[in-house]
């Protein structure tokens, strides 16, 4: 498998200088991503982080509106904890720092462990866990984090950059969680750069259903299907865990290395069963947002919206990864 | 025979020795369950726990340890990260002399595997860490108990290691990357009791020498 | 191959659905896609069109500061002269229309075609020829339309949004044109819907140079290297027909498989190689533009600014491939 | 043995047989030197051409011929539908009579030949629709001249433009998709060609029965 890298052992290196040469308002320093303005005194700040490799989350969220600092770790391995402290610090404006988590063993411990270490910064984490292919039980370590990580990390970001103090933020950041769902289903494995060979091997004929987001292989297969089908499963899953009602902001999400064209396919199947359900699509994302690399396939991502969440939605955000308003 | 810090320093240089040499079978478990990645991650943090302890000169088996356990929460990340690091940082803490007796050290690794469980709340039967380390720990402390000198004791922590690896094969995972998995993670020996069998074996042929 | 579609008959009008469908400011008529708001009196008309497959190109281009409407054709097939002269009348307010053509046969013939038909309108075609792999000569047919296409669309669309006189617009249009210049190197080749197979095969030794962007061969084969090594490659080919100098636009392209991590190593060395000829990246693009559908690989296009074109590329446009300032 | 309506409704429809029967050898063409969408291209168009004919009646050869064109214009996009939609158009303005003689047909086809070769520049030897479109005249009309009747012309005319399709093969294009290939474009039959030679063999076809 062919990458456009120069060593694999450099490729968050050299990907992160990339960044911040095609973005001016960035800057990074010992492998984490900051706006380059720096902290705004009185505003919460906003740290994330989680492996690399699934560009543009989180390095690519950073900016006015969305987070502070992203810590990227290596290729599908969280960030230690040495990163989150020292973006947590720099972001610190004095009115707390708003830690953004994917519930994911990693990227659970390592910010547990930085969230330890700073203790001179009062700190609130919010856990992301919206994928329903994965049960949230005493048998598993929860839902995994996803695509509503998106939609955490925008409104809390807006709300922040409005503002509000810490709980507030923490406290919508979560029920932004509370109300978002995503599934997933791969057509192909993704291949990582320092293997050179794909995750899994997946038959022409079949999908993988439920598939996370670091070439986990999901919980079953199933043969391949129209868009339709395909769009259907999936929101059916999501359906299933969060009645659709109401005005939704629907994530189409590619992983990668579908066609945009295919994406919004999907999306326009989406939309159908959404009205089918009789909720409306008020917001909408289609594209790459939280990528496997160079996985085929996609995820769809719903929040049910209220007012102050399409409002904190709708803010200006400027980032290379999401950006209007600005 | 008693453990002094050249012997720590033997053990730590040797697994980092034995996971470069195996990283690719760690990954490639990882990839049937995980993310494809421990071995890498395993690989990149001895690497740098190697060129940390050469930088310095250590005193204390404690010392040793507990450089390596901060140096691997620097530079793994994942799950692993953490825990091996925080299970070294426990070790170390309690074996602050410059040299141990094998139930010291037994004493050492029991807060290791605390401190593993403390943080990542795993119990024996969820296909982790824990159940390589957990039996490794027992056949240890029934070795000193028959008898055992620290060679002897060592390599029946090994055995056992590698026995509870091998069980974790037929275990549904519940901890970790591998439970999104449910019944599909069957059938898989877990990475990270490997790479407990793997720490384990290199403390009995350093004890061995 | 898998693909994320019904029926391959149907994908392009599938995806089209599933754009206006996340893009209520887009309206999709017998296979156009419009500005919803319709033509704004007064205001000089920008028309693009080409083949499908390489979204956003063209459909996701149109919106405030960029096109007022796009003719996609069916996959990397020209749309036919009836879509463009439909999409002509429409969006004419009486200031004339800009056809915006990619440099291929079948484009010009089409767009020459309908402007034939559609004498009523006062017409000027800009012809975007950037694409360095081909000679300019007798014995092709001339320099392909690529990467520059954005540049030329985001310009000429903010200077009529500005209210410039259609032979304004077009001037500038072809001076954008006449500034850039692109590369483009294929890893792999793509997979068109209709026949679900690669359209090469290219050795996991071997990378396609000045590769098309319908996943048209390019002019030679050359060994895999590095990010740095092929980044060098394609700025070679560029500086040497157009010599990097002062301020620049750049972008790096992905061809639409290529992870974003990926592009953004790439574009690392595109700016080193910048600064090591004394120029300056004064504006950039990374990210997923100008696409063949799955294809792995990148393209880099450069445009030299002045003051007037970097006022027009910073104006606000507000579509659903490029958004900024609103 | 002249042409009338039915024979030029014949052939069109002989014509959207052969090209759907050959779509992906054209396709497969196309892939090598272009992009791979020749035969999809022409299928759609004479799939919508029958379709269109069937509609309506029609009182000349004219009329058929230039809804042939019209219809191929509006629905095959790429180079291949301005060109073999003017040329169809030309030809039907040119034949506007319920039967037309071998000579004027001969006339018809040339006006749409020159205007494959007003719209699209290309001259014999570039790898294009001429180069079989060229030779099938000539050898229409060297037939006429030596005394064939409509079906020894058209059969001459097939032979051709088979001819003129094979000597596309070493070519090097410098028209169209295959002209940015270069020396590269060698060694590769142009699709384009292939589907003219599909015309004149079904126009030989029906002119036979
Ligand atoms: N809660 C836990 N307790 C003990 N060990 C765990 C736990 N979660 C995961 N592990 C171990 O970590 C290993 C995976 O490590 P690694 O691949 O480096 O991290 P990640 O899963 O973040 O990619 C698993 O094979 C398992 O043995
Ligand atoms: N300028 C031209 N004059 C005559 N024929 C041409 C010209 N350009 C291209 N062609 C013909 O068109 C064929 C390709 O048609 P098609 O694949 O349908 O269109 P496109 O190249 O736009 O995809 C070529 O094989 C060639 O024979
Ligand atoms: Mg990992
Ligand atoms: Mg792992
Ligand atoms: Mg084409
Ligand atoms: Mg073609």
């Amino acid at each position: 498998m062919k990458k456009l890298i120069n060593d694999p052992g450099a490729v968050v290196e050299d990907a992160l200088n990339g960044l911040v040469a095609a973005h001016p308002s960035l800057a990074v320093r010992d492998r984490v991503v900051y706006r380059a303005a720096g902290p705004r005194p009185g505003k919460v700040g906003l740290v994330s982080g989680g492996g690399s490799g699934h560009e543009p989350l989180h390095a690519g969220f950073v900016g006015h509106g969305m987070l502070d600092a992203a810590c990227p770790g290596e290729v599908f391995t969280s960030p230690v904890p040495d990163q989150i402290v020292a973006a947590t610090a720099a972001v610190d404006g004095g009115a707390g720092v708003l830690h953004v988590v994917k519930n994911y063993t990693g990227d659970v411990l390592n910010f547990e462990m930085a969230a330890e270490l700073a203790e001179d910064v009062e700190i609130v984490s919010v856990l992301v866990n919206d994928d329903v292919a994965v049960q949230d039980s005493l048998y598993t370590a929860g839902r995994r984090g996803t695509g509503a990580t998106v939609f955490v990390e925008k409104i809390a970001g807006a709300l922040a950059e409005e503002g509000a103090p810490l709980a507030e933020v923490a406290r919508v950041a979560s029920e932004v969680n509370a109300r978002s769902r995503s599934f997933g289903i791969a057509l192909t494995s993704c291949t990582t750069p320092a293997s050179g060979k794909p995750t899994f091997e997946l038959p022409e004929s079949d999908v993988e259903l439920g598939v996370g987001i670091h070439g986990e292989p999901g919980r079953q297969r199933a043969p391949m299907a129209s868009a339709r089908e395909l769009a259907a499963l999936a929101m059916e899953a999501v359906h299933g865990d969060l009645p659709l009602e109401g005005d939704l902001l629907v994530m189409v999400n590619g992983m990668g290395g579908t066609p945009l064209m295919e994406l919004y396919v999907v999306f326009a199947e989406v939309a159908a069963y959404v009205r089918g359900k009789g909720a409306r699509v008020a917001r909408s994302l289609v594209g790459n947002y939280v990528t496997s690399l160079d996985m085929q396939g996609f995820s769809v991502t719903v929040c049910r919206l209220d007012d102050t969440l399409t409002r904190l939605w709708d803010a200006p955000v400027e980032t290379p990864g999401l950006r209007w308003g600005r | 025979t008693h453990v002094d810090t050249d012997t720590a320093l033997a053990w730590v240089r040797a697994i980092a020795e034995s996971v470069a040499a195996h990283a690719d079978q760690l990954t490639r478990l990882d990839a049937a369950i995980g993310d494809a990645d421990h071995g890498i991650n395993m690989r990149r943090g001895f690497t740098a726990v190697v060129a940390a302890l050469d930088a310095a000169r250590w005193s204390t088996v404690g010392e040793v340890l507990t450089k390596t356990g901060t140096t691997l929460v620097s530079t793994v990340g994942g799950a692993s990260g953490p825990l091996y690091g925080s299970a070294f940082r426990a070790a170390g803490k309690a074996l602050a002399s410059p040299e141990v007796s094998p139930e010291e050290l037994l004493a050492g690794l029991t807060a290791g595997l605390e401190a593993v469980q403390r943080l990542g709340t795993a119990e024996p039967g969820d296909k982790t860490i824990v159940d390589a380390y957990r039996p490794a720990l027992d056949a240890f402390e029934a070795a000193l108990r028959d008898g055992a000198d620290l060679a002897g004791a060592a390599r029946a922590a090994a055995d056992g290691a590698e026995a509870g690896m091998r069980d974790t094969t037929p275990m549904v995972a519940r901890k970790g990357r591998a439970s999104y998995l449910g019944p599909r993670s069957q059938g898989h020996q877990d990475p990270g009791a490997t790479s407990t069998a793997l720490i384990f074996r290199a403390l009995a042929e350093v004890a061995d020498r």
